[in-house]
């Protein structure tokens, strides 16, 4: 039986560590709904633990995304993560061929070299110990970056990283440690024994020229348990939580598990698995073009994660979701961010709703005290008289913005559509606004509301101008009819030759309005309308990618100064191939944009203003009208 | 320029727009004879501790002026009044209280204004409350240094009427006296500096920023200052038992009557026509516009012009105006009246 | 207490050194803009909610710096937070946080201090 | 607080006082309400001063609470003023004495009417001739029964027996004037000492000793109006308007309120009673309430004529601590006796007694 003491420090650590997740993945469970937990249990024997199995994979230990978004870090992570997963698996291996006996204690294979020092002197095993040094110097590369990242973060191509606290850096030092004190462990030990390969050996025999390996060896191994052992014992309690976290979070999500609207293990297990990477530092323009730089979503999960009151932080946000697409370990960042906003209304001045791990069980937060009543007893039901096709919202900010709202209704005129303007004398507004700040039962009120007067109308499309409309409409009303931007309108009436527009010679640019395109993913039919009426130009924020134009309603606190600034620095990226036009299809970007525009900026348009541009005939439709037989053209097959 | 220097020139009040043209027209090689009341000279701008709207030194002003009449042309008599003036053919011939003058070809009146008396507007208690005061007397505070009340502290709460004299058919001023609602913020500022804990309350009814940078001082003073403002006129004031002042106001925004103690009552006095000024207008029979001060010949194009030829205006003896314009409408001034001395339509009168 | 037939009449008048300002004050710490307006009443004519109800927040505004908190209170839950006002406020001023911190204030308020 | 200040604002505003021969009219109310006030009024112009003051037993009412009230048009009330003018005229009085403040302001504006639209002059005349034979001369000056007693406070105050002071200490009393409306604030020019600061009241109190306090409110009308008052549910509005006026004057400590019109002593008096029982608040020394008196009875009070025989017992805030005050000797038992000995009623449910 080989043994030595030091190999007792990571076995502590090791056993703890597992007892930890093992623990953590109970009460995570323990507290899922039903649902989700059903959800779960059918997920882990189905395809959906194939396709963790092959996500565990790709992301937690290839980092695929990241490399896509920036290899050199991806590279880092891929060579820490993959890496020390190869040493540990060719380790166990190793330390079963070739070991003095099978089945062993982990840590046999942790510290083979030690208890077998002449192993991988010739033969086949040198081969293999020539695999091992190679895995590695792989991983020692990504320290390498690891190292210069934390210094001169630049280098790796990014802005800013995140800040630590203490114990982030004792195990940072301690993870640093692990394997360079492996490297010169084995290295004495093999230039004691004469073993090793191309690293450890060749490092080994140059120390052995003149140091006493043999003595020298002993200490190392201690380090490199000792620094296992730290590493894994203050785990829990760092950022690199998120390793374990992140493999219980791929099978909740696989198995259909979302963060829904309060919180949860899902909720939880999100929060630790973030890494701070920082990616989404960068991606965001308060940071950018605002130098508000304590808000980002690394620093709210991380105060998530510490129980800070983060209340504030989860208001000064756009809500754009830059962030959240880019967020390797795809994290649902806005959800997390409501749910906070929602804690905020709770009566009692209630600093955070989350307390980590070994939490009091207090997931159901009132929201707002529980004598609730109505706030809008004023808002009477309208009753719109029935037999109209399309009802058609404009929107709050699209009378600040006329000029949409009355294109549309050129627009509705030529396709001759029977349509009826619901807020043409002032809207009541759709309940998103409240929502974004975390008032459910208010924006409840103005929903109920608006759908009543919906109904009544009998139409079965609703339009709207407005994406924030557009998003509660979808997400929050159950209205039963078909809910369409004016964009996904106009579209259709192209497809189905119901507008006939002419080509205008002009070059325009597009910019995807966050509600609309990462909050609804419609990226396809604004750009249809464009490339049917305009040469459309790609600029380097298409779709996901798009800027938010900083008007955003999601963020309550960002002052107009601030909100500009983001804008003009938007308008230029997308301005620089100087377009005839700048378009959108958000009245509240629109209106954004126009106040920070320049002489030299481009007419910024909503898209239903340019197609208007292009309607060849305005008069078409009433002359078709007049056609009996064409009647039921006028009748619209609603999917 | 030798045809100039016989031509004689008296200007009356040695204030900003009197020295302006002084400086001016000596520059031009005219002889000029600066009358003035008071002691020295510089005129009201004498006793102004900051101006707006850059908060530049009053003091700076004050030296720019009497570098302009530093000029041996210039011929300043001071603590003389006029005691009349008469028309003889072209030529003006002016005795004052210190003998008979050299007869002048030109005059030009810069007589300036004079400062509404607080004591017609009963209500305030000016005269009557101790620590009700006058804008001009919290410039003589800043000038000395320290903000006290009556009872030697800090105030712990500043009013400022806006509109005291001007803007009020109850005192017969129609005008606006245009400079009082930048110097109440100008001031409000200067307070709050001084005293950080001190809140101040500015009475208006109009803000009227009409000038350059006016309007971003205004906005300074509400954001950077945090000085409120409540839109509405003062009806009265009173004393309360701990000697502070109750003010009584209409909070027009809010609707509703509002009532606030204040420890200090600073009082924006418009601007008249001065008296003396008026005196000499009558031997000359200057003309006097609705609102007390000289008419001049054409709003628009000959508002240095009076209805005599000869006689000339420049500053606020025409109008209220602040130091920018009456040193513009000064320089203007002094253009009319070189065009008139060598113009000939003077020379067939003679 | 004997019955006249009359009662008196509570007066209208704004006690400014009565008022009870912490909610004020608490905008302004976390909104400084809240000082910037001039009573334009621009808020209040595209308002939402003033199609139905008397909401003005030009009027709030006021309301809330004199500490007329019971008038206050009735009007801050009829905004719906829509965010026009914010759009054509000639100032800058960001109305829509000005009624957010209101509703908190005063949920602070009733609970304990602001 | 600068008196200068006001000296200055009073020699602004000095009033024309003659010496002598006065035309008297009375006012409806203040011989029911205060008995011995135009009684003693008279009493002390007559014999103490030696003055001339004449009444006509045919003069009435100037109609002014209907005039006021809305039920009586602007060219009766002028006819009925024109015909006191009328009487004077008859009599040679060229200065009219009027007791009634409200009737002083009708006075007042009648005659401005007069200056600024003599049209309305002649139809006067025409109107009064048409309906009485009578003609009448514009008087002189039109004076109130405290500017009377105003010229006269330096000798009233040579024959002071119990000026205003606290007879043990010595101090001076501090006491509120309340000048009614109608006196100076329509046209100041009628008012000695102008509007914003009147000196008629305040001028007797300081001659006798005593000590005026300026409070916020001292502007601040009782709150009669006419309109208000006469329609009982509107005497809410009229009562708050003196509850505002006694919070304001209450940390004061006042020892009296002197007021100058009729209207005014009686509320100021008689509210107070009301405020006790609607408000529970009670003002002056202890809350034992603030008498209200007549300039009138001030003077007699000061020189020392009986209070009983001045009618200070029937107001409803009792003066007896303000007597104890002064050092004025009074006899309980005589309170409600008669001159011929008989029992007189009394007001109830006093607040101090």
């Amino acid at each position: 039986m080989q043994f030595d003491p030091f190999v007792i420090p990571f076995n502590i650590g090791l056993y703890f560590i597992i007892l930890y997740c093992v623990g953590t993945c109970i009460v995570w469970f323990r507290d899922l709904s039903r649902p989700d937990k059903l959800r779960l249990q059918r997920g882990f024997f189905g395809r959906p633990f194939v396709l963790s199995i092959r996500e565990i994979f790709m992301e937690s230990l290839i980092h695929r995304k990241i490399i896509k978004v920036n290899p050199v870090l991806g590279y880092m992570h891929m060579s820490l993560a993959f890496g020390w997963f190869l040493l540990i698996v060719l380790g166990t291996i190793e330390a079963d061929v070739f070991g003095e006996s099978h089945l062993n204690p982990p840590y046999k294979a942790i510290f083979f070299k030690f208890f077998n020092p002449e192993h991988g002197a010739e033969g086949f095993t040198m081969a293999y110990s020539f695999i091992m040094d190679l895995i590695l110097a792989f991983i020692l590369s990504g320290l390498m970056i690891a190292i210069i990242k934390r210094f001169w973060s630049r280098i790796v191509g990014m802005k800013k990283t995140t800040r630590l606290k203490t114990l982030d850096k004792i195990a940072l030092t301690s993870l640093w440690l692990i394997f360079p004190s492996r490297l010169l462990a084995e290295s004495f030990t093999c230039g004691a024994a004469g073993s090793g390969s191309f690293l450890t050996g060749s490092l080994g025999s140059f120390f052995a020229g003149f140091l006493p390996a043999s003595d020298l060896a002993y200490p190392f191994w201690w380090l490199y348990s000792l620094s296992l052992a730290v590493f894994f014992i203050l785990l829990p309690r760092t950022r690199y939580m998120h390793i374990p976290s992140e493999l219980f979070l791929i099978f909740l999500r696989n198995s259909g598990v979302r963060t829904g609207d309060q919180y949860g293990s899902f909720a939880e297990a999100q929060v630790y698995s973030c890494s701070s990477c920082g990616i989404c530092l960068d991606k965001c323009q308060l940071s950018s073009s605002a130098g508000i730089n304590n808000i980002q979503s690394a620093y709210f999960v991380k105060g998530l994660k510490r129980n800070d009151d983060v209340y504030d932080i989860s208001l000064n946000c756009l809500m754009c979701g830059r962030c959240e697409t880019a967020c390797p370990v795809g994290i649902e960042l806005g959800a997390l961010r409501m749910i906070q906003r929602r804690a905020g209304e709770a009566p009692e001045d209630m600093k955070t709703i989350w307390t980590g791990y070994m939490r009091e069980r207090n997931q159901n937060i009132r929201y707002g005290s529980n004598n609730y009543t109505k706030v809008y007893k004023y808002l009477t039901p309208e009753i719109i008289d029935p037999a109209t096709e399309v009802i058609y919202f404009a929107g709050c900010m699209t009378h600040l913005s006329p000029g949409i709202a009355s294109s549309m209704e050129k627009i509705f005129k030529a396709t001759g559509v029977n349509y009826r303007f619901m807020d043409k004398d002032g809207s009541v507004c759709c309940g998103r606004p409240l929502m974004l700040a975390g008032k459910d039962r208010e924006a409840r009120e103005l929903i109920q509301h608006n759908s009543s007067v919906i109904w009544s109308s009998g139409a079965k499309i609703l339009v709207t101008s407005c994406p924030i409309c557009l998003r509660v409409f979808t997400e929050s009303y159950h209205l039963d009819i078909e809910v369409l931007h004016h964009t996904q309108f106009i579209s259709r009436m192209i497809e189905e030759e119901r507008l006939d527009l002419k080509f205008l010679n002009q070059t325009v640019v597009y910019h995807d309005p966050c509600e609309l395109g990462r909050g609804l993913g419609i990226y396809d039919e604004p750009r249809k309308v464009l490339y049917h009426i305009a040469r459309y130009q790609k600029t380097a924020f298409e779709r996901e990618n798009a800027h938010c134009c900083g008007g955003s309603l999601g963020n309550i606190q960002l002052d107009s100064r601030k909100k500009t600034a983001i804008a003009s620095d938007a308008l230029n990226d997308l301005t620089h191939s100087a377009p005839d036009y700048l378009i959108t299809s958000c009245p509240m970007c629109k209106k954004t944009y126009r106040k920070a525009e320049k002489s030299d900026t481009p007419e910024i348009l909503d898209v239903a203003e340019l197609v208007v541009k292009a309607i060849s005939d305005p008069g078409r439709a009433e002359k078709l009208h007049n056609k009996k037989h064409h009647k039921e053209v006028l009748y619209l097959e609603t999917k | 320029m030798p045809e100039q220097k016989d031509k004689q020139i008296i200007i009356i009040g040695a204030g900003t727009a009197g020295c302006t043209a002084a400086g001016q027209l000596a520059r031009e090689g005219y002889r000029v004879s600066l009358i003035e009341k008071d002691g020295k000279p510089g005129g009201k701008v004498n006793n102004w501790y900051q101006l707006f709207p850059d908060r530049r030194k009053g003091e700076e002003v004050r030296e720019f002026l009497m570098g302009e009449i530093d000029n041996p042309l210039i011929n300043i008599s001071l603590s003389t009044d006029i005691d009349s003036i008469v028309k003889r053919k072209n030529k003006y011939l002016v005795t004052t209280t210190r003998g008979v003058m050299p007869p002048a070809d030109a005059i030009l009146m810069a007589t300036g204004f004079d400062l509404f008396n607080p004591e017609r507007k009963e209500e305030y208690g000016y005269g009557i409350y101790n620590d009700v005061i006058t804008s001009v007397e919290l410039e003589e505070k800043f000038n000395s240094g320290s903000i006290l009340t009556s009872k030697g502290i800090p105030p712990k709460r500043v009013g400022i009427v806006h509109c005291v004299g001007s803007r009020d058919e109850k005192v017969g001023n129609f005008h606006c006296s245009k400079v009082c609602c930048v110097t109440a913020v100008k001031q409000a500022i200067e307070i709050r500096e001084m005293l950080p804990a001190t809140e101040v309350f500015c009475f208006y009814m109009d803000m009227r920023m009409f000038g350059p940078y006016y309007e971003e001082l205004y906005r300074e003073a509400q954001e950077k200052w945090v000085v409120n403002f409540i839109r509405g006129k003062v009806s009265e004031a009173t004393e309360n038992i701990e000697g502070r002042l109750l003010v009584k106001v209409e909070d027009t925004l809010a609707g509703k009557p509002l009532k606030m103690q204040v420890d200090l009552l600073v009082l924006m006095i418009g601007m008249e026509n001065s008296l003396s000024g008026r005196r000499i207008a009558e031997d000359l029979n200057l003309k006097i516009g609705m609102n007390g001060f000289f008419s001049v010949a054409d709003n628009h194009y000959g508002n240095n012009r009076s209805n005599i030829k000869g006689v000339f205006y420049a500053g606020t003896c025409t109008a209220a105006m602040n130091i920018t314009d009456t040193i513009s409408h000064a320089r203007a001034a002094v253009v009319e009246i070189s065009s008139y001395l060598k113009s000939s339509e003077r020379e067939v009168e003679v | 207490m004997k019955n006249f037939g009359f009662s008196s009449i509570k007066p209208r008048v704004i006690d400014y050194d009565r008022n009870n300002k912490a909610v004020s004050d608490y905008i302004l710490k976390h909104e400084p803009s809240f000082a910037l307006c001039i009573g334009c009443g621009g808020c209040a004519a595209t308002c939402s909610a003033a199609r139905f109800t008397d909401m003005s927040l030009r009027k709030l505004n006021i309301l809330i710096k004199r500490g007329e908190n019971d008038e206050v209170r009735r009007l801050m839950n009829k905004c719906m937070l829509c965010g026009k006002c914010t759009l054509v406020c000639p100032r800058g001023v960001n109305t829509r946080n000005v009624i957010f911190l209101t509703q908190q204030a005063f949920r602070k308020l009733d609970n304990y201090a602001v | 607080m600068k008196l200068e200040g006001k000296k200055r604002i009073w020699k602004e505003f000095q009033k024309e006082i003659p010496d002598n021969h006065f035309f008297f009219v009375r006012s409806c109310i203040r011989q029911s309400f205060f008995p011995g006030s135009e009684q003693f009024l008279i009493k002390m112009l007559r014999e103490e001063l030696g003055k001339d003051i004449f009444e006509d037993p045919r003069h009435t009412t100037c109609t002014g609470i209907g005039y006021h009230g809305d039920v009586v048009p602007f060219d009766t009330i002028q006819a009925v003023v024109a015909r006191h003018f009328a009487l004077a005229t008859e009599h040679g009085y060229k200065d009219i004495l009027i007791s009634c403040v409200t009737s002083f302001g009708i006075y007042e504006e009648i005659i401005e009417t007069w200056k600024h639209f003599p049209e309305t002059l002649e139809k006067t005349r025409e109107n009064l001739y048409k309906a009485t034979k009578r003609e009448f001369e514009v008087p002189r000056t039109i004076l109130h029964t405290s500017d009377a007693v105003y010229k006269f406070k330096d000798e009233i105050a040579a024959r002071a027996r119990y000026p205003l002071v606290d007879h043990k200490t010595g101090e001076p009393l501090k006491a509120v004037e309340h000048i009614g409306c109608h006196y100076s604030k329509m046209f100041p020019k009628y008012g000695v000492g102008g509007a914003e600061f009147p000196h008629t009241l305040v001028g007797m109190i300081e001659s006798w000793g005593g000590e005026v306090i300026d409070y916020p409110e001292r502007r601040h009308c009782c709150g009669f109006g006419f309109r208000q008052y006469l329609v009982q549910a509107n005497r809410g509005y009229s009562m708050s308007n003196s509850l505002k006026k006694f919070e304001s004057m209450e940390p004061y400590k006042p020892e009296f309120v002197l007021a100058n019109c009729p209207g005014c002593t009686m509320f100021m008096d008689k509210w107070q009673y009301t405020i006790k029982e609607q408000e529970g608040r009670t003002y002056g020394v202890n809350g034992q309430g603030i008498p209200v008196l007549t300039y009138e009875e001030l003077a007699g009070l000061v020189m020392g004529y009986s209070p009983w025989d001045l009618g200070v017992q029937y107001h409803m805030v009792q003066s007896e601590p303000l007597l104890d005050k002064m050092g004025i000797p009074y006899d309980k038992d005589k309170k409600y006796i008669a001159k011929d000995g008989s029992k007189m009623a009394g007001p109830k449910n006093l607040i101090n007694a």
